[in-house]
């Protein structure tokens, strides 16, 4: 298993794999025109020839097989195009000595605060594969390219974190604040959104300040909480230094994570050494490991122990990475349990 | 018979038990001695003060039965709202929320603090004990506060309010302040109208946000109480509809009451009345009508059976009449239809 | 030299101190019964008998000869009393793509967002003694004592730094906004908010956003910016791992910097290691030291290197600190260079 | 002399002259052929319509020489202004600083986005060629779209209103759009009076931020538009003024420019218009009027003489006049003194 950069002749497997997650995931549409598109931007950030509001960088999981069973992506810097919107959650204080009155409420203000920021999306996994770290190198390969080639992206980097619905799709935040606003179903305009068509619907949403006490008591409880299913991803990027800001989501008020780039624990502590001739040790760990090559960048993992002179790297694990011994590589361990 | 006529110091007394009858919601007869001594006092001094604009004037008036001296109700006029301290309102608004990419139009309703009506004539004080209501004395209390106003309009606004009390139920509870109000202070309504009595409205006004409050996120009864009159209050409300005030566009911000408003000149008592001279004779037979005398100090009205002669401009009453009137043959009179 | 928590028989020299300050230093007035209350509120919150939102620890820097030279403070809990006011500075888009139009606006929300938050504040150093880190001592200590005693304060850390006026006083920001909403000079504006008045001018501040672009060209310039002789102030506490994170003083715009209570350098790396006697390194370097007792906190300065079995402390320490050999004392290197 | 009608499809090279000539900013008199047939298309359907309320009508006229045919100005009238999209306006509000504890207590002018307006009958169109300006028949050409209304009260909302065009210099350039909108927008504003055109009014309104601006933080040049109107718009300013229309508060959304609104009812010309009997007659010596028959397809204005007899409800005109007005012995007819 290895992440790489993604190339034109990988539409069919791209296709596949789309067709496979059946409905739902709205950043993988088995749509051929639109997968085609989300290739060639891809291919063309790497060349340096997409304009920065546009760059996003779309990597693949590669099996033993050859088959593409994964998918992640960094788009360079959001909202440059069209506005990304957030709800930020503020603190109102109303107060008055002389009436001996105090109440502290939270608002929520509309706010284009993360434009410009770099964010990680479209992160697929096929469910026959979720296991053996594969999630984690899928996800974490990211970083090593943000370490790698940090001029191509914004300083502080987001994720979106999906908030809570229940199992028919219903977002209690959504029923309280964004179904008053426009007649529409949270999962129409969740695919609205999720198609590009943010702004617009953004448009519908209150400008002026919200008093959260007005929303009902399920809305309130899910402010900044992530569905039960995101909890692994959310847990996965605090591990790596993303925290929540106040920023949430304006449909389902899920949290959006932010981390400057060079404070990402992967890029902070990932290091660029030589690739060594590889021998077992007892204590060995995972390492993240990048082969540091824009035009083929290759990320997979390796069970290694770091020596002052460069990392031992396996044969197979530097087939992957198309490196030979003495070669450069980036290397961070997988995640901070492992140091 | 019943006279309305400008309160003296001496009706503190029966203003007090007034004042103690009077419905939660009503801060313009507030149970306090001192401070009912306070508003009959500056309503001695606006009826005698000499002004050519409406400045800081109140008007306060009591109905007397002219038979025993025994007072029934009161009513006021407040020259300029928001003279003394900003008046505070309540503006329904809608918002448009377009996006053409979605081919949506939507109109959302908000709620805007706003002091629109400063400088505005306000009525107020309105009660009537319950043996007279819905009797031609409650339109005499209400309408000849308008004749007040057509026989000095140097003295009033352009354009004149009321505020209705809204609802709220027996124990208290007024379910707009329970949705909005409380949000920012925790304090219950029959609290906030105490302080509002003490400390005065805009006090509570400028704690409130600035921020238009969007009528679809409030609980139910909140938004129902929107523009709603109390029971208790639909007496003074309905004369005043019936007058052509109109009701959309104002609220309270306590309590969620519709606040209504008319154009001075639109009022259909003021557009309505007619100035003419007295003549002291028979009126036997004559329709009942609304009376008003021009004078300020002395300013009476009843209703009672009078004559008008529109092409000679006269009014003919009895003498009765014409003394609770507090006028001879020759003065000024206005009269409007009940 | 050493800090140490003040006591009611400092009054004298406390007002001393403040007399010597001239004017201006609007927390530290020449104001007997202020300072008297100061030091009650003090000596209340170690006693644990201030309510959190009152809760004010006051340190003093003692001189050999005995003298107060210096204080500084931590507020346990801003804006729990009377609103806390900051403009959060935020970012509007406007964009149309239909019309070709992308717009990318600065704007200044109003907010109470830091209530509850700790504040670093009260810091004032005779200017004879600033030298010899004595500055650096007087303002870390604080940060020894929120090691020690985390539970006493909020989790977030603030310090609002002084922002950019002109030798008269006069601060463009001020006289670009806040002028226009009361007919003040920013000083006396500046004094009103000092002796704890800020929630009544917050009253007449706007509180719809505002465009930053409606501003003067010199207040957009200086929003979030410091006074150039806040700068040591702001190094010193970047340096400590606070930074900016968009909230700026009402009046002149001046940066609040922030830090999670955990993470700032000196209680994240400091130690509680046992009193060694003392041996002189060549390597020796400055470690801040604090004898951990709430009721009688002291910290100072030592020169001295870090051992497996503790730190080794000069008799003279030992005694500003109270502490014998073998006692327990946090220490945490000076600063990060010094490590 | 001169006729007020109904425009025609046949009058389009004419209206496009006119429409030529007309300045930035009047954007209801579009220099497009297309968008000015669409117009006299649809005032040509809205005259035929049987409506009883006011909707999407739109009233086109045009001012004819009788002897020529030449067309010399343009009038119109909308229904119901944002019958098809939001009308939006600033409105000119205060809002009220207050601190209790310092004694201050400051009023902050903002403009507020709204749309308030909306439903209101909008006064569109004006323009007349220079040697007609500040005569009679510039009266006529604004005052008879206020016949219009008099005549089929049913068809038009209870206020009326028209936007002024504001100030903007030689170059095309607004110190109020430069001041403000360009803030979101970064075109200039013949730009944006261009997409205006094309797109619609409500197009860059909906871009607008929905927060109150303040008015104190704009540039002086911005501040000093507000409320202001382009020298080249005095004419059909003065003309509603002295009709009684108030000034004070909305403004243009693009430049800043005054709007001004009445009361349907309270405009000089509708309350003081009387409804005559036509008789033919002599007139020599009569007073100069203002005349409107009160029909629709054959709608006609003009000026001329015009004897009342206000006691039979008769107006007698000359036979001349008569056929000018498309009236014959016995039909009614609108008469305002000019």
């Amino acid at each position: 298993m290895f992440v790489r950069s993604i190339v034109a002749a990988d539409l069919a497997s791209l296709m596949a794999l789309a067709r496979s997650t059946g409905v739902g995931v709205t950043t993988l549409p088995a749509n051929e025109e639109r997968l085609s598109r989300r290739i060639d931007i891809s291919e063309r950030s790497i060349a340096g020839t997409a304009p920065r509001q546009d760059a996003n960088y779309l990597f693949v999981l590669e099996d033993a097989s050859g088959a593409v069973v994964g998918t992640s992506a960094v788009a360079a810097a959001v909202g440059l195009d069209e506005p990304w919107y957030n709800y930020r959650v503020g603190l109102s204080v109303h107060a008055s000595r002389e009436l001996g009155v105090y109440r502290r409420l939270q608002t929520l203000f509309l706010t284009n605060d993360m434009t410009g920021v770099a964010e990680l999306c479209s992160l697929f996994l096929h469910t026959d594969f979720r296991h053996s770290n594969n999630g984690a190198l899928l996800s974490k390969s990211r970083f090593l390219f943000l370490a790698d080639f940090p001029e191509r992206f914004s300083d502080k980097v987001i994720a979106e974190m999906r908030g809570v619905s229940d199992d028919a799709g219903r977002s209690p935040f959504w029923e309280s604040l964004g179904r008053h606003f426009f007649k529409m179903d949270f999962s129409q305009a969740d695919y609205l959104s999720g198609i590009g068509n943010k702004s617009f619907i953004a448009e519908l949403m209150p400008q002026h300040p919200v008093y959260v006490d007005f929303l009902s008591e399920e809305a309130r409880a899910v402010i900044g909480q992530v569905h039960d299913k995101t909890r692994p991803a959310l847990s996965m990027l605090q591990g790596e230094g993303f925290s929540y800001q106040g920023y949430v989501d304006i449909f389902d008020a899920g949290p959006t994570v932010e981390c400057a780039l060079k404070q990402i624990r992967a890029v902070r502590e990932s290091k660029v050494v030589t690739a060594l001739p590889h021998h077992t040790q007892a204590d060995d760990i995972t390492y993240l490991v990048s082969n540091r090559k824009l035009s083929d960048f290759r990320v997979c993992l390796v069970r290694s122990r770091m020596t002052p002179a460069g990392l031992p790297i396996s044969p197979e694990a530097l087939s992957k990475l198309n490196l030979a011994v003495g070669d450069s590589v980036r290397a961070v361990p997988l995640s901070a349990r492992e140091e | 018979m019943f006279v309305l006529r400008p309160s003296r110091l001496t009706d503190l007394p029966a203003i007090e038990r007034i004042a103690a009858k009077s419905p939660v919601g009503v801060t313009s007869l507030p149970d306090n001695r001192e401070r009912l001594y306070a508003k009959i006092e500056a309503s001695v001094k606006s009826f005698e003060s000499d002004v050519c604009g409406n400045g800081e004037e109140t008007y306060f008036l009591v109905l007397e039965d002219t038979r025993t001296g025994e007072l029934v109700g009161t009513s006021g006029v407040v020259a300029s709202a928001g003279y003394q301290e900003p008046f505070y309102n309540y503006r329904n608004e809608t918002l448009i929320h377009a996006s053409r990419e979605l081919g949506v139009h939507s109109k959302i309703h908000v709620l805007s603090l706003c002091h629109d009506l400063t400088g505005n004539t306000l009525l107020t004080s309105f009660y009537i004990d319950e043996p007279y209501q819905y009797t031609e004395w409650s339109d005499l209390l209400s309408r000849a506060r308008l004749l007040l106003i057509a026989g000095h309009p140097q003295r009033f606004g352009d354009s004149v309010v009321s505020e209705m009390v809204g609802l709220s139920d027996e124990q208290g509870n007024s379910p707009f302040w329970d949705g909005v109000g409380r949000l920012f202070f925790d304090i219950d309504y029959a609290q906030a109208e105490l302080y509002c009595g003490i400390k005065g409205r805009s006090f509570i006004a400028e704690l409130l946000p600035q921020h238009p409050i969007y009528v679809p996120l409030l609980p139910e009864p909140a938004q129902e109480a929107i523009g709603q009159v109390h029971p208790a209050a639909m007496l003074p409300f309905e004369i005043l509809i019936n007058e052509g005030f109109e009701t959309e566009r104002y609220i309270d911000i306590f309590d969620g009451g519709c606040v209504v408003q008319a154009r001075t000149a639109n009022i259909r008592t003021i557009a309505g009345h007619r100035r003419c001279r007295v003549e002291i004779g028979e009126t036997a037979g004559a329709p009942v009508q609304l009376l008003a005398n021009r004078k300020l100090t002395d300013y009476r009205a009843t209703v009672g059976a009078a004559v008008v002669d529109e092409q000679q401009g006269t009014v003919r009453l009895s003498q009765t009449l014409a003394d609770v009137l507090c006028v001879v043959a020759g003065d000024a009179l206005l009269v409007c239809a009940l």
